[in-house]
C-alpha cells in the first residue's frame, strides 16, 4: 500500500461505481467524493454492533459468549469425549460445555440451533465475562 | 503471604487500593464491568478480569464471578475497598470458604455491626452514650407514637437494616407520624428487603464526627484520630476533616477511648470506624463502619500512616508496627469531593498540583462519566500545618483544577469554604443545605429584580 | 509521496471527475473541491502567517505594534500637540508615539511612510510587547 | 506590605510561587514571552503582561521590560524564580532602584556569592573547609601547572565566574593541562564574558550535598535539614532527596553548623543554600546559591514549611515565624525530575497521584513543549517515613505517569531508581553516567548478539 501513488486510487475510484472513497496509509490520508451521479447506492460501512452475548453480524457467524467467569471445560469429566465437536450441529438445548465456577458445573445450552464453526476458547483455561467462546453458524 | 490482591471495585478507590500493592511489591488483579473497559483501573493493575455488565447487581456486586476470578488468577485475598460488598457478611464468608483472604474484618463481626440495633445496644451495654429512642425496631406505628412521646419531638426514623440516608424520615411532631412511617416503612424494605424500622431523638444542630481505627490480630488497637464529616448533602459526605474544629481535648479523648472500647469490646480486626454524632461537646454512638472510608486520606494525611497498606499487613496476620505513643498527629488535612452533577464526557482535565495538595482520582481527558455508578471523580486533599492553611490551599486547588465537558460540584465547594460557618469551624450537617437554599433565594430574587 | 507536490496533486484532480478531494501527508493538508463548474482552479487556504512587529495582511492596513513595555504617550508632553493625527501622513523615522519604560522616554519612529488610519493604544496606558498601537496604510 | 507579586519566570516555578501567592492572598501578575502565550502560568496568574520574542534575553532576561511590567501593574515585589535573572544582581539592584522588593537577598549579597573566588575565601576564612586549590584567579596555564602539581592530580578547572557546569574541564596528568586550560577559557569566556579560571583538587567519588537555609531581617538564621543532589547528569540535578543517605548524624551537625555560620558572616537574608561536596565524612564548601532552587520541595516535604512563602514574609520584614528548634525534621522526601528528551505536543497526559505523592508540573494534554527553554516537564516528588518506602512509591509514580507524544527521561529515572547503588544509597555524582553507560554497552551487545 505503501508504494500505491495519488495516480492510482483516482485511476481505481474512477473505475468503482463508489461515490467516495477514503484512504489511510503510514504517509497519507485521502479523501475522494463524486457528486451528480444520482444512480449509485451509497456505500456505508459496517458501523459497530452492539455488544450482546450473541454476536450477530449479518451473514457471518454467530458468536457465543461466556456468560459468566469460570473455568472453560469441553467435556463433562477429564475422561469423557466433549460435548460438541466443529462441524456438529446443535438444537436449542443441547449443552456446549461446563463453566466451573465457585466447585459449581455451570452447563451452558445453546439458545439456537446451530452449527458449530470453531472453538475459541481453550480447555481448562479461565473465561471471564463476555468473552467469546464459540463460532457458530445459525440454523 | 499475601503476594497477590484481587481489587473488587472500581474508580478512584480501586486506584487507590492498586497504589499501595505497588507500594507493597504485592501484585494487583482489576475485576470491571462492561461500561468501565477504558477505567484508569484496568490500564493500572497488573491484570484485569470482566466480570460482567454495566449494571452494579451484574459485576460488582456479583460475588461468584468476583471470587471465581479471584481464584482462577491465583490471588491470595480480596481487597473490597468501599460501597458494593465491602460490608457484605456473606461475601465476607464466601471469600473465606474459597480460601481467600478477606482484607476486612471477619464476616461475623460485619454481619454484628450491620445489625444496627445490636450495634447500639453492645456501644450502650459497654458505657458509650447513645442517642435515646426505641431499643429495637418498632412493632406498629403505635409503638412509635410512644416512644415519640416519651423522648419528646422532633425524632428520626432510621432503617433498621441500612444506611445511607434511605428509610430516614425526621418527624417534628404527632400530626406527621403516620405518613412519615409509612413512607419509611416502604422505603426501607425497597432498599434493603426489611421494613423495620427505630426511632431516636432528633439531634437537630449536630455535627458527624468519627474515629478511625486499626486493630490487629493481636488485640492491639489503636486510633489515628478523628474526622469531621458534617458537610453533607442527603446524608452524602462532601467535605471531610482531621482533627475536628470543634473538639475539645477531653471530649477528644472521652471520644477517641470510647471507640477503642467498642472495638476491643467486639474484638475487631482491621481498619474500621467508629460514627458518632456530636452536640455541644457531648456525643452519641451512630454506627461502626467495618471497611476503609472513601475519606481515610485525611487521617492519612495527618498521621503519615497508610491505612490501605496496614489493611493488608492486619489481613496478613501480622501485628501493628507502632504503638498508640508512635503515632503522632500533625497539622491539619482537609478533602473535598469533586462529583460529577452531570454525566457526559471529560473533554480536557487539567489538575491542580504543587505544594501540601494530594489528589486520588480516576479521571482524565476524553474520560467519560456514565450513569452507572457514583459521580466521584475526585479527593482533593491538602495538609498544611494550620485549618485555615488548609482551607486557603484548598481554595486555590479547587481554583486551578480543570475539568471541562461535564457540570461538577466545585463552585459549591468553593462556597462552602467561603461561609463563615465554616471558616470559624462552627457548623454543623446542615451546613450545606443552608449554603444552597441561600444560594437559590438569592438567584430568585436576581430572576425578579 | 512525500515529494507529491501541489502542481501534480491539482493535476491529477483536473483530469478527474472528481468533486472534492482531501489529502493530508507529513508536510501539508490539501483539499480541493470542484463546484458543478469544472473550470475553476481549486483554492489553497493561505497557512498561518509569522507575526511579526508589522502584522501584514494583504489589501488590509499595516498594524505597528508594541516592541516594549511601557507607557504609551501621544504627545511629547502633557500640554504639546500629538506626534500624529488620524488621517495624516508620516513619513519615515518621523516619531509616532513615547513608550515610557524605567524612566526613559523612548520615540517609537515609522520604518515607512504611511497614513495614520487608527491610534489603538490608550494615552497614559500600559502598554505590552507586541501590543497593536497603530493602524496605518503603506503608501 | 507586599499585595501583589510580579513572577519574572515560566514554566513550573512560575505555578509554584503563582500558588504560594493564592495562599497568602497575593494578587500575581505573570509575565510571557510570545513562545509561552498558551502556559499555564499565564493562565493561572491573576493577570498576564507579554513581555517580549522567544529568546530568553528578549523576554525573561529582559530586565527593563519586567521592572516596568511590574510597576505598571502596581505590583510591590518581583519574585525571580529560579535561572533566568534570579542570581543576577544588577537586576536585583535595578529592581530595589525602581522601589519594588526584589523576593531574595540582598543585591550586594548575589554580587558578592556570585564571585566564586570571594565566596570560596570567605568560607574559609571562617573556618569551613574548602577543596585545595588555587585561592584565586590563575594567571595563566603555568600557573595551573604548577598548582596541580602542588595539590596532585586529578584537578578540576572551574570558570571564576558561573557555574552550570560551563568551563569546567577534569584533568587526569600533566600533558592533558595545556588543551585543556585553552578550552576551559575559551568556554568560560564565550558564556561569561570571563576567561578567569580557578584549580581544585578534583575530588572523583564525592557527592553533591546542600543545606537549605532561611535567614530574616532580624539575624535570625535557621537551616532545613540538606538535600543530596548526587544523582546528575552533565552537572544538571536529575534526583534529589532529603535526608542525605550517606550523612551520619555528626557530619550533619557539622555541615549545617558551617551554612548557618557563613549566612550569618555575610548577613545574608532571605531563602538559600549552600552547596558541599561531601567525601568520606569529610565535606568542603562549594558555592552559595542566593535563590530558590528547583529541588526546594524535598526540604518542604521533610519539615512542612512552605519555603516560598517564608521567602516572601522575609522580604516583607517579617521575622521566622519559628525557630531551629521548632522545625522538625520527618520521615524522608524523594524528587524526580521528568525531562523532554525531545520537543514536540504532548497528545495526552495522565499525571500520577494518590497518598505520599506531589506533583508540581505545568504541562497538560495538548501543550507543546518548543526548543526556548529548559527541557523539565515536571517534578514528582514523594514524602513518606522511611527511604526504602519513598523509593517504592516513587517507581509506583513514575510507572503510571502518562506523556505521550513525546521522549522523556521517565525510562532512565526508573532505571537509576533501580540500581544496587541507589537502593542502598552508596553512590556519587557518576552514578547516572555509569547507569548509561552499562545500559549502552548492553544494547551494543544485543545488536552484536
Amino acid at each position: 500500500m505503501d508504494s500505491l501513488d495519488l495516480h492510482t486510487i483516482i485511476e481505481e475510484f474512477e473505475h468503482s461505481t463508489l461515490s467516495e472513497l477514503e484512504l489511510q496509509c503510514a504517509s497519507y490520508t485521502v479523501k475522494l467524493k463524486r457528486a451528480n451521479e444520482p444512480n449509485l447506492p451509497p456505500v456505508v460501512p459496517p458501523s459497530q454492533q452492539p455488544v450482546a452475548n450473541h454476536r450477530v453480524t449479518e451473514n457471518s457467524p454467530d458468536i457465543i459468549e461466556s456468560p459468566l467467569v469460570g473455568t472453560f471445560y469441553l467435556t463433562p469429566s477429564p475422561d469423557a469425549p466433549p460435548f460438541i465437536e466443529v462441524g456438529r450441529t446443535i438444537a436449542t438445548g443441547d449443552v456446549l460445555c461446563i463453566i466451573e465456577a465457585m466447585k459449581m458445573m455451570n452447563q451452558l445450552q445453546a439458545e439456537f440451533p446451530c452449527e458449530i464453526v470453531k472453538v475459541l476458547a481453550k480447555q481448562g483455561a479461565m473465561v471471564e465475562f463476555g468473552q467469546p467462546l464459540f463460532e457458530v453458524r445459525r440454523i | 503471604m499475601i503476594r497477590s490482591i484481587l481489587i473488587a471495585n472500581r474508580g478512584e478507590i480501586a486506584l487507590r487500593i492498586i497504589r499501595a500493592c505497588r507500594d507493597l511489591g504485592i501484585r494487583s488483579v482489576a475485576v470491571y464491568s462492561n461500561a468501565d473497559v477504558d477505567s484508569l483501573h484496568v490500564k493500572m493493575a497488573d491484570e484485569a478480569v470482566c466480570i460482567g455488565g454495566p449494571t452494579p447487581a451484574d459485576s460488582y456486586l456479583n460475588g461468584s464471578n468476583i471470587i471465581t476470578a479471584a481464584c482462577l488468577t491465583r490471588c491470595d485475598a480480596i481487597h473490597p475497598g468501599v460501597g458494593f460488598l465491602s460490608e457484605n457478611s456473606r461475601f465476607a464468608k464466601a471469600t473465606e470458604n474459597s480460601g481467600l483472604i478477606f482484607i476486612g474484618p471477619d464476616s461475623e463481626t460485619i454481619a454484628l455491626m450491620g445489625d444496627k440495633i445490636e450495634a447500639k445496644r453492645i456501644a450502650k451495654a459497654i458505657g458509650v452514650p447513645t442517642t435515646i429512642g426505641s431499643e429495637g425496631p418498632l412493632a406498629d406505628m403505635q409503638t412509635a407514637l410512644s416512644y415519640a412521646e416519651a423522648v419528646g419531638y422532633p425524632v428520626i426514623l432510621k432503617a433498621a437494616a441500612g444506611g445511607g440516608g434511605r428509610g430516614m424520615r425526621i418527624i417534628e411532631n404527632r400530626s406527621q407520624m403516620p405518613e412519615m412511617f409509612a413512607a419509611a416503612t416502604k422505603e426501607a424494605l425497597s432498599y434493603f428487603a426489611d421494613g423495620n424500622l427505630l426511632l431516636e431523638k432528633f439531634i437537630g444542630n449536630a455535627r458527624h464526627v468519627e474515629v478511625q481505627l486499626l486493630a490487629d490480630s493481636f488485640g492491639n488497637v489503636i486510633h489515628l484520630g478523628e474526622r469531621d464529616c458534617s458537610v453533607q448533602h442527603h446524608h452524602q459526605k462532601l467535605i471531610e476533616e482531621s482533627p475536628c474544629a470543634a473538639l475539645d481535648e477531653k471530649t477528644k479523648v472521652r471520644m477517641t477511648d470510647a471507640a477503642i472500647e467498642i472495638f476491643k469490646h467486639i474484638g475487631y480486626r482491621g481498619a474500621g470506624t467508629v460514627e458518632f454524632l456530636l452536640y455541644n461537646d457531648e456525643f452519641y454512638f451512630m454506627e461502626v463502619n467495618t471497611r476503609l472510608q472513601v475519606e481515610h486520606p485525611v487521617s492519612e494525611m495527618v498521621c503519615g500512616i497508610d491505612i490501605v497498606q496496614q489493611q493488608i499487613h492486619i489481613a496478613d496476620k501480622e501485628a501493628l508496627p507502632f504503638s498508640q505513643e508512635e503515632v503522632t498527629l500533625t497539622g491539619h488535612a482537609l478533602e473535598c469531593r469533586i462529583n460529577a452533577l452531570s454525566p457526559g464526557k471529560i473533554e480536557n482535565y487539567i489538575p491542580c498540583g504543587g505544594p501540601w495538595v494530594r489528589i486520588d482520582s480516576h479521571i482524565y481527558s476524553h474520560y467519560s462519566i456514565g450513569c452507572h455508578y457514583d459521580h466521584l471523580l475526585a479527593k482533593i486533599i491538602v495538609h498544611t500545618s494550620h485549618r485555615n492553611h488548609s482551607i486557603r490551599v484548598m481554595k486555590r486547588a479547587l481554583q486551578e483544577l480543570v475539568i471541562e465537558g461535564i457540570v461538577t460540584n466545585r463552585d459549591q465547594q468553593l462556597q462552602v469554604l467561603d461561609t463563615m460557618q465554616f471558616k470559624t469551624g462552627q457548623f454543623s450537617t446542615n451546613l450545606f443545605d443552608q449554603v444552597m437554599s441561600v444560594q437559590k433565594s438569592q438567584t430568585r430574587k436576581k430572576a425578579y429584580a
